[in-house]
């Protein structure tokens, strides 16, 4: 309880320091990228071993905390961990070419990637309102800052003063909630204003209410849940593609599963309350996410919407609460891999650094790269939940859970919309497949490193959709 | 003998399946050959089978044997089952009889034909549906032959399918056959559903017993339905004229002989149904009795001879239908025999001519074929002397038989009596009055017209038809009831009409309707031998209206056109655009419009502007902290 | 599960033959037609075997099949053919090959397109075994996509939007059927304790009135769309107008019958007493359906929608049939189903051939075409007369059974119904009339070519169980029957239902005995 | 009292500050108004006895901060007037109804009362005097007591590391400027697929 | 006696006041401010409790926000000159491109 773990920040404290030696090695030897991508490497192997022996010790001890209460060493927060590991992994092997790109400033690229990784990590460990908050901004500041790292680039900027000052924005929000949470106990751990608030009887809990739902306000910025998701499509298409996946991933792992330990940990006492909070914005994002989606005509907004969406659909799933929250990990880790192998296929298709990916460009890409568009076609079936994919058995679970916990409208909704959301999937397939491609269109290349990606997101998309038992049993025990 | 009688099914189906795929190469005249002694085969087998009834006198229970070939459909008590017993062993012979005469028939009438082979296909799948429906020991047995014979009506008709006129008639036949047969399955229904099965054993077995008056009037007014699809009664009579466009054997065949008095059969197959309801054998009766005069006065008008015989048919079908409607099944039955010999008859003397003036049927243009085709002379006038009921031929011992029944049968049906009277001598009439416009007077030829006598191969079937004609009367008359003790098993425990036993009476009748067939003769003489031809003129002139109203057919088709068809094809346009595309496919289409339209009214959210997200985000987290905080009170 | 697995192979062989052809690379691309036909007739020895082996007069569910999938969830991999089910798989191993057989002209990306009729072809038989609803769920969604990529690349001018509309309203239907899947799932684990999705385990659930009510809604939204039931017909004349031949036959053939089939399988017991609150309503939609389908038909000018509106009315018979809840109709109901599949299907490919010799499909177009090709005319003469119901042929047992099964408990709907029979008459033969016969005043109608002998192969398997099911219907019949029966009597068990015994007097009931 | 007067003087400060921040024209203005309110909030703490927190508010925010924004309104140029007009029409308006929105929901809340800030009850809370001493004790180590273990906000503590190296790394990436240079390729290629890639 | 709760009630003001700012001002430094503002709002709540429940844990926290702002501050002002520099401009309002 009280005890200093290092177990449980290893993989954190692997990633600074992976991350700082990427700086140094940088100023001082100012190696080849390569040298740059053993080390990224040599670190996230080491991170891996380090998550690998924390399953290993809850095997062996049970879920604990340390840090004085301020760190979970759960099976949420190692699942998360895991999950974030394979997204920075995928991430960077994506953003590769736009991290070479940057020239000089490549470490600073590659040490934010991974400083953001470590955040969001922690994020989802934090047993501590204020440790939420921290670790949320080291996530989000670092993204604020690779949305703009390309130069020159007409939209970076925009997209990381936008994602920045409604960050900043969020960020205010979910720390008020925070401290309106401690005015009204005394108390920013979560375990501990559990505890204190399910003691004892609370007449006017307002305060508390209201803390609560603007630290769900907070995060629901963060995971891009309507309606405050406006930045998303904006960042998402202006952003340098490489790193948007990695972006979105992250950014909703961290998220969620730090609104897990908040809400079921912190606030069980209110749970009828949030969740009906929750299914509103759920409900939100996935009419809006849809909606909105349905009207674009670039694939990063696209995806951008549907990601809204997405959220949404988590949310349903988290409605239910503890029960739901199998169902989430499933999603979140799913959807994850789904998300970064998508962007891997639009930085192939409209270069690494780019802004924006018209549809157009995605015209008879079937014919012209059968392997990019096999595997955005696998992703974007999966994503709009159909069967033997993972985004099925996703959404199948999160509307069990939902639906078991009594929010029957939500599924209806929720299904509804799914239905609609085919429409804009099945757009970008239609484009692919159905359409002939222009005259001028040329084949798009792709680096070895880059068809691993998308291999590994498509295989993983549909191993895991066809036989999802290990990965359901896997998280199964992550729930607690 | 009779446990095999599925033979006589398979010759025939057997002969159409084999000629269907090699008839073609077998070539021309050869491939008629096994078609013929199929049908010859099928003759002789049930002609022997049916000794047995002979032998067995009065031992109804043998004289009806049931043939259980396999399960058909077991769920509907339908099985392939075969029922022999007098009445059907009479329509096997019938149509087997008349089928062969017609098969050798036309292999003179088809020559040259390029589907010569495909033909004979076709009149032995005929001959084996046929033969099915009169076998059949199950309305949905009777209900395959019944469709597979308009199945082989449709295909004769339109044998000469790129002859639009022909095609459409095909059609037509089949479509309103179609409409018949609505009633008879909606008849079938209601048996089903108070039997429990369609077997004749069961339903016709007593069925007073399981069925009320009402029920058994309303099964009797559906079949009837049926009925007067295919034998061509008002009000579904339309197709049969137009069924001329088909090859003259078949209109022998088919469209005379056999399918059209189907009607007639199944109304006596079901006479024990017919037997519970006076109200449903009335209303047989009456419109047998409508159709007769109404069809008769339509063969006055027309000009196309075969069209005259159509319409004759049509009525004589009428006669048919008066006698089984008050329960005069042998009469009925009788008449379907004799009349199955002289309109065949007819109708292939009508081939002949129409064959030897190079394809021609307007009447008009005949006259004077007397001499130039002897055979086929003497024959027709044999057999318009026996359709206008002329002594002692067999149309007019059957005619006279059902005018007596119903004579007999007293009350409302005195009047059916006379209107079956007046058809008698209008029918006279007319069939004079197409004999004499072909055969005497002047010849009227196109130019280049060479009539000359049919081969033999079709006047030998015209000759063996005329004989039969004068003979077959007399299987049945009031001195030597034959027939029907012949076919009684049939009728066991049926309530069966007869002449009047007053032998006076019987004998006055006789003369009365024979007086009719002679003035309708005389007339017909009077108006189209002796008179110029400008008295003739101006005395039609007098009767223009009714004899154009005649020689349209009443406009029945055009009526039939403007009430149904028209206003259907409108509905169906109505149907296909504004309901269908306009308004139910708009609702669909338009739901997914309405989504892409909400999703384009909420994309100003996305302006662009980051302080608008900011507002955005601001108004959701007030309306978040609001809604949780009202929740959670 | 010893020994081999014979319904596990039907569904995976035809996929892992769809993998096969993917991978037959580039340069052998010749080898992939001839290759796709041979594999898709693979399933069929097995549909055959089964059909040998299938212990007739047994009711329940053959072959079982059940290994744990998902074991989280309670899903199984459940597999089990019953009299209802066999028959449909059955059709499936032959229409695909057909279909495929009928595809030859194709030659844009000829790969997919044979991997993804395989692919089809696996998740049909595959809805048709499932016996877990989970399963079947993904069986029934999965088809989709196969389908809107054979209509979506393959297919005529408007193929896009046809494929859209495809899949968005057919998939509208299922998303309901998934809540509804999720509820039952739940029940289930409410009643008993354990997350399942067993069918056969659904059946022993406890459900009120309402609930069922609610179920049966979602369950029969789904399937009505996929019938289609009036109104929710319009995706399916664009759909078949569009599709290639393959597809069209396939998407007549076998995919509509998954709506009927469903009806059945789980509508009717599972929520029993909603069926019966439902019969009104749907026998009504049925009906309206059977003689809407075929007067908008009548006026079709283009031959594929008239089939297609033809379908409507069709499966209007069977939805009929399937409502009426007597022994005869829901027998008649699964006859006709095969009946369609084999005709309709028959039909789309003879419109498929013309179209592909003459690139039209409106019957102004065409005329006289008897003279130029007399064995496609006798072709197509002979299946329009299985699909008017000509008895003798298979049309005629599935239709005169429904009708006469369903006019004791429904009779006024059965007899509207019944003069559908009348038009299908008129829209075909009228068609017929205008293609076939009268002179050829096209010139373009003279040059075509009549039925090659591949072609005429194709028909062959078509034709001899056209006949032989009209002829000797009992080979399906003895099949069906003890399984429709096992319905009927759920329903009586769990109902105050009565189904009619034959033998009543429905005009007078009281003087008749 | 006298924190009365302290409270209400320091809290028109604050709130005077905080007004300049949102309405003055000019950007400096606002910079001093944000100013006032700091120096405002420093007293408040003082009189709560944060006292640590006071001071690391006067240095990092007073000092620092502000003084950084300074520099950069300059750097920017726009320390002058600017124009207040609304560009976007329901900008406004939307500000209008969150601001009644939330003075309806406090109202309601309050009026009902349905509102505490603090809910723990129970007698005086102890006085905590956030001396440097206490602050460090709870930052690090907490060995005063018995068993010394590890503080709370040692975690937190040490994550700020974390966030400091995202806060150089990211400050100077984006101000690492070497426009002549042609090292960053992306420039060029994202420059390049500009035409194609515009947003729509 | 002025409680702990006079304080946080103006601090939730001064919060409401910085929001306000956020929306109505188009200059992005000016934005930035009305952040701070409300970080500030938020430390003032945090000293206030941690009076009303004698608990220093407030006060941490309040050194915690500080460092996230001052973090913030860098980055945040590194962006908004990064922006100057390739837009001379400090108007988000100027930044729309990204739409729909």
């Amino acid at each position: 309880m009280t005890g200093v773990s290092y177990l449980a920040i290893a993989p954190e404290i692997l990633l600074l320091v992976g991350a700082v030696s990427v700086l140094m090695v940088d100023v001082f030897a100012q190696p080849k990228p390569r040298v740059h991508g053993w080390l990224a490497g040599a670190t996230f192997l080491a991170v891996a071993v380090a998550i690998g022996a924390q399953w290993h010790r809850i095997g062996i001890d049970g879920v604990g905390t340390s840090f004085g209460g301020t760190l979970f060493l759960h099976n949420l927060s190692v699942t998360a961990r895991s999950i974030l590991l394979v997204i920075a992994v995928l991430g960077v092997a994506t953003a590769w070419d736009m991290l070479v790109g940057l020239g000089r400033r490549m470490a600073e690229g590659l040490s934010l990637v991974m400083v953001s990784t470590a955040g969001f990590m922690l994020m989802g460990a934090s047993a501590d309102l204020i440790m939420v908050f921290v670790a949320l901004e080291i996530g989000s500041i670092s993204l604020y800052v690779l949305a703009g790292i390309v130069r020159n680039s007409p939209t970076g900027d925009e997209a990381a003063m936008k994602y920045f000052l409604l960050g900043a924005f969020a960020s205010a929000i979910f720390v008020y909630g925070a401290a309106l949470t401690y005015a009204g106990t005394g108390l920013t751990n979560l375990v501990e204003a559990g505890a204190a608030m399910s003691s004892y009887h609370v007449a006017r809990p307002a305060v508390l209410l209201i803390g609560m739902s603007l630290l769900v306000v907070g995060i629901a910025f963060k995971v891009t849940a309507a309606p405050f998701h406006a930045w998303a499509p904006d960042v998402y298409q202006g952003a340098p593609a490489g790193v948007v996946g990695f972006m979105a991933a992250a950014a909703k792992v961290g998220g969620f599963a730090a609104l897990i330990n908040i809400l079921i940990i912190g606030f069980d006492r209110y749970r009828g309350a949030w969740a009906d909070g929750l299914a509103l914005i759920a409900a939100i994002s996935v009419v809006l996410g849809t909606l909105l989606a349905i009207q674009q005509s670039d694939a990063r907004r696209l995806l951008a919407y549907s990601g809204v969406a997405h959220a949404g659909f988590i949310l349903t799933g988290l409605t239910a609460g503890l029960v739901g929250t199998a169902s989430v990990l499933f999603y979140l880790a799913t959807y994850s891999v789904m998300l970064v192998g998508a962007f891997a296929a639009v930085a192939v298709v409209s270069g690494p650094a780019s802004s924006g990916s018209s549809l157009d460009e995605y015209r008879g890409l079937g014919r012209r790269s059968p392997l990019v568009a096999g595997v955005l076609a696998i992703l974007m079936i999966a994503m709009s939940g159909m069967p033997l994919t993972t985004g099925f058995i996703g959404k199948f679970q999160v509307f069990t859970s939902a639906w078991d916990g009594g929010f029957r409208w939500l599924v209806i909704v929720g299904l509804l919309s799914s239905v609609a959301a085919f429409f804009f999937y099945l757009r970008l397939v239609v484009l692919m497949y159905f359409r002939p491609p222009d005259q001028s269109q040329g084949h798009p290349s792709t680096s070895l490193r880059m068809r691993l990606v998308l291999l590994l997101s498509a295989a993983v998309t549909v191993v895991f959709g066809v036989f999802p038992a290990p990965l359901l049993g896997w998280l199964d025990q992550a729930g607690g | 003998m009779v446990d095999y009688l599925w033979i006589v099914i398979a010759l025939p189906l057997g002969m159409a399946v084999f000629n269907h795929f090699f008839g073609s190469r077998i070539g021309e005249p050869r491939a008629a050959g096994p078609a013929i002694l199929a049908v010859l085969g099928a003759f002789g087998y049930a002609a022997v089978a049916s000794l047995d009834f002979f032998a067995s006198e009065h031992a109804s229970e043998e004289a009806v044997t049931v043939v259980h070939l396999f399960d058909w459909i077991p769920g509907l008590g339908a099985g392939a089952e075969l029922l022999w017993d007098p009445l059907s062993a009479t329509m096997t012979l019938v149509v087997t009889g008349v089928g062969a005469l017609i098969h050798i028939y036309a292999v003179g009438y088809m020559h040259g034909d390029p589907r010569f082979s495909r033909f004979f296909t076709y009149l032995n799948l005929f001959i084996a549906s046929m033969l099915i429906l009169v076998l059949a020991n199950n309305f949905a047995l009777l209900f395959v032959g019944w469709e597979l014979v308009g199945l082989c009506s449709y295909l004769l008709i339109s044998f000469w399918y790129t002859k639009p006129s022909a095609a459409s008639a095909g059609k037509k036949a089949f479509v309103v056959n179609r409409i018949g047969d609505f009633g008879f399955m909606v008849a079938l229904m209601v048996v089903f559903t108070s039997f429990g099965t369609l077997s004749y054993t069961q339903v016709l077995h007593e069925p007073g017993e399981i069925i009320g008056a009402s029920t058994a009037t309303a099964i009797g007014l559906l079949l009837l339905v049926g009925a007067v699809g295919k034998s061509a009664q008002i009000p579904l009579y339309v197709w049969l004229p137009d069924a001329m466009e088909g090859p003259t054997p078949v209109s022998a065949l088919i469209h005379a002989a056999t399918m059209v008095t189907a009607g007639v059969y199944m109304v006596a197959r079901t006479g024990a149904i017919y037997g519970l309801s006076d109200i449903a054998g009335g209303v047989v009766a009456t419109v047998g009795a409508v159709t007769a005069l109404f069809a008769a006065t339509i063969a006055i008008g027309q000009r196309d001879i075969k069209r005259v015989l159509a319409y004759s048919t049509i009525s004589q079908l009428g006669y048919m239908f008066m006698a089984v409607g008050i329960a005069g099944y042998v009469a009925g039955l009788f008449h379907l025999v004799t009349h199955a010999v002289f309109k065949a008859l007819l109708f292939l003397g009508a081939g002949s001519v129409i064959h030897a003036m190079d394809g021609e049927q307007d009447m008009n243009k005949m006259g004077g074929l007397r001499a130039k085709m002897p055979i086929t002379h003497l024959t027709m006038v044999v057999a318009t002397l026996s359709i206008a009921g002329i002594p002692p031929l067999a149309g007019f011992w059957s005619k006279d038989e059902i005018l007596a029944v119903l004579f007999a049968k007293g009350g409302y049906f005195i009047a059916l009596w006379a209107v079956g009277l007046v058809t008698a001598l209008l029918t006279a009439f007319y069939m004079a009055r197409q004999y004499f416009l072909v055969f005497s007077g002047a010849p009227r030829w196109k130019d280049g017209v060479q009539p000359h006598e049919s081969p033999r191969i079709m006047t030998g079937p015209l000759v063996v038809l005329g004989v039969l004609t004068v003979l077959v009367g007399f299987v049945n008359t009031p001195f030597r009831l034959g027939f029907e003790h012949f076919l009684a098993p049939a009728f066991e425990g049926v309530y069966l009409a007869h002449a009047p036993d007053d032998g006076f009476l019987l004998v006055a009748l006789a003369v009365v309707s024979v007086a009719a067939g002679v003035v309708g003769i005389a007339i017909a003489y009077l108006l189209y031998n002796r008179a110029p031809e400008e008295t003739r003129r101006r005395l039609l002139g007098r009767v223009s209206r009714p004899f154009t109203a005649w020689e349209h057919g009443y406009r029945v088709d055009e009526l039939y056109g403007r009430l149904i068809v028209r206003p259907g094809l409108r509905m169906a346009v109505w149907n296909a655009e504004a309901v269908d595309n306009r308004t139910i496919d708009r609702l669909v289409v338009g739901i997914g419009r309405a989504v892409w339209w909400m999703g384009r009214r909420l994309r100003p959210l996305q302006s662009g502007f980051v302080r608008s997200y900011g507002a955005l985000l601001a108004v959701g987290t007030v309306i978040v902290v609001a809604w949780i905080v009202v929740r959670g009170l | 599960m010893t020994g081999f697995s014979t319904l596990s192979a039907l569904i995976l062989v035809p996929a892992v033959a769809a993998v096969v052809v993917m991978l037959i690379p580039e340069r052998r691309r010749e080898l992939v037609r001839p290759l796709g036909v041979i594999l898709s007739l693979l399933p069929l020895p097995l549909a055959v075997l089964l059909f040998m082996r299938f212990e007739r007069g047994e009711a329940g569910f053959q072959f079982v099949e059940r290994v744990v999938w998902i074991e989280q969830l309670g899903v199984t991999w459940h597999l089990g053919v019953d009299g209802i089910s066999l028959l449909l798989v059955v059709l499936t191993t032959v229409l695909v090959p057909v279909a495929l057989g009928a595809s030859m002209h194709i030659d844009r990306r000829v790969r997919l397109f044979v991997a993804m009729n395989l692919l089809l072809e696996a998740g049909l038989i595959g809805v048709f075994l499932s016996l877990d609803l989970f399963l079947f769920f993904v069986f029934f969604e999965v088809i989709l996509i196969p389908m809107a990529f054979i209509i979506g690349i393959w297919g005529s001018e408007n193929r896009i939007y046809a494929a859209i509309k495809f899949f968005l309203y057919t998939a509208f239907g299922s998303a309901l059927m998934l809540a509804g899947i999720i509820a039952l799932a739940l029940l289930h684990r409410d009643q008993t304790g354990d997350m399942s999705f067993s069918y056969l385990a659904m059946l022993d659930l406890d459900l009120t009135t309402g609930v069922q009510r609610w179920l049966f809604g979602a369950f029969a939204l789904a399937f009505a769309i996929k019938v289609p039931i009036f109104p929710l017909h319009t995706w399916l004349p664009d759909a078949h107008v569009e599709a290639p031949t393959a597809g069209s036959v396939l998407l007549a053939g076998v995919l509509l019958k998954l709506g009927t089939y469903g009806l059945l399988r789980f509508n009717l017991p599972l929520f029993p007493e909603a069926t019966l609150e439902f019969v009104p309503l749907m026998a009504a939609l049925a009906v309206v359906g059977v003689i809407y389908g075929a007067v908008v038909a009548i006026v079709q000018p283009d031959l594929k929608k008239l089939v297609a509106y033809s379908s409507v009315s069709h499966l209007g018979f069977i939805v009929l049939g399937t409502f009426a809840l007597t022994s005869q109709s829901l027998e008649g109901g699964v006859v006709q189903m095969i009946n369609h599949g084999l005709t309709t299907g028959a039909l789309f490919l003879l419109v498929g051939i013309i179209y592909e010799r003459r690139h039209t499909k409106l019957i102004a177009d065409f005329g006289g075409l008897a003279s130029s090709t007399p064995i496609f005319a006798g072709m197509f003469l002979f299946i329009a007369f299985a699909s008017i119901g000509l008895p003798g042929l298979n049309g005629f047992v599935g239709e005169f059974l429904i009708l006469m099964g369903s006019y004791p408990t429904l009779p006024v709907y059965t007899v509207v119904a019944a003069l559908g029979v009348i038009l299908a008459a008129v829209y075909l033969l009228w068609a017929y009339e205008r293609v076939f016969t009268g002179p050829i005043t096209n010139p373009a109608n003279r040059q075509v070519s009549d039925l090659t002998m591949g072609e005429v192969l194709l028909f062959v398997p078509l034709v001899a169980l056209i006949v032989l099911l009209g002829v000797y219907p009992k080979v399906a019949l003895d099949v069906i029957g003890p399984s429709t029966d096992a319905v009927l009597s759920r329903i009586e068990s769990t109902t105050d239902y009565v189904s009619p015994v034959a033998g009543f007097d429905m005009f007078n009931s009281g003087d008749g005995e | 009292m006298v924190e009365l007067v302290v409270f209400i003087l320091m809290g028109a400060v604050s709130v005077g500050g905080a007004v300049a921040v949102v309405r003055a024209r000019n950007p400096v203005y606002g910079a001093m108004g944000l100013m006032a309110t700091l120096f405002a909030l420093a007293v408040f703490y003082v009189v709560h006895l944060a006292h640590f927190v006071a001071a690391v508010q006067v240095i990092v925010y007073a000092g620092a901060v502000i003084t950084l924004f300074l520099f950069v309104i300059m750097f920017v140029g726009v320390d002058r007037a600017e124009q207040m007009t609304e560009k976007l029409s329901v900008q406004r308006p939307v500000a209008l109804v969150v601001l009644v929105a939330v003075v309806i929901l406090a109202g309601v809340l309050v009026v009902t009362d349905r509102f505490d800030w603090v809910l723990t009850s129970g007698g005086d809370p102890p006085v905590v005097n956030g001396t440097v001493e206490e602050i460090g004790a709870n930052l690090i180590l907490d060995d005063r007591a018995a068993e010394p273990s590890a503080s709370r906000w040692l975690l937190p503590f040490e994550a700020t590391s974390l966030l400091l190296v995202v806060a150089a790394v990211g400050a100077i990436s984006l101000a690492f400027y070497r426009p002549r240079r042609r090292e960053d390729r992306n420039d060029a290629s994202a420059s390049g697929s500009d035409s194609s890639g515009r947003p729509s | 006696m002025v409680t702990a709760e006079w304080y946080m009630t103006l601090a939730a003001v001064l919060f409401v006041i910085g929001a306000g700012g956020l929306l109505l001002r188009s200059n992005a430094l000016v934005m930035f401010m009305s952040v701070e503002l409300m970080l500030n709002a938020v430390n003032l709540t945090f000293i206030a409790a941690a009076r009303a429940h004698g608990d220093i844990g407030g006060q941490m926290a309040v050194l915690f926000v500080l460092v996230v702002a001052a973090a913030e501050v860098a980055v945040g002002l590194a962006i908004i000159v990064s922006v100057f520099r390739t837009r001379q401009t400090a108007s988000v309002d100027d930044l729309s491109e990204l739409t729909g």
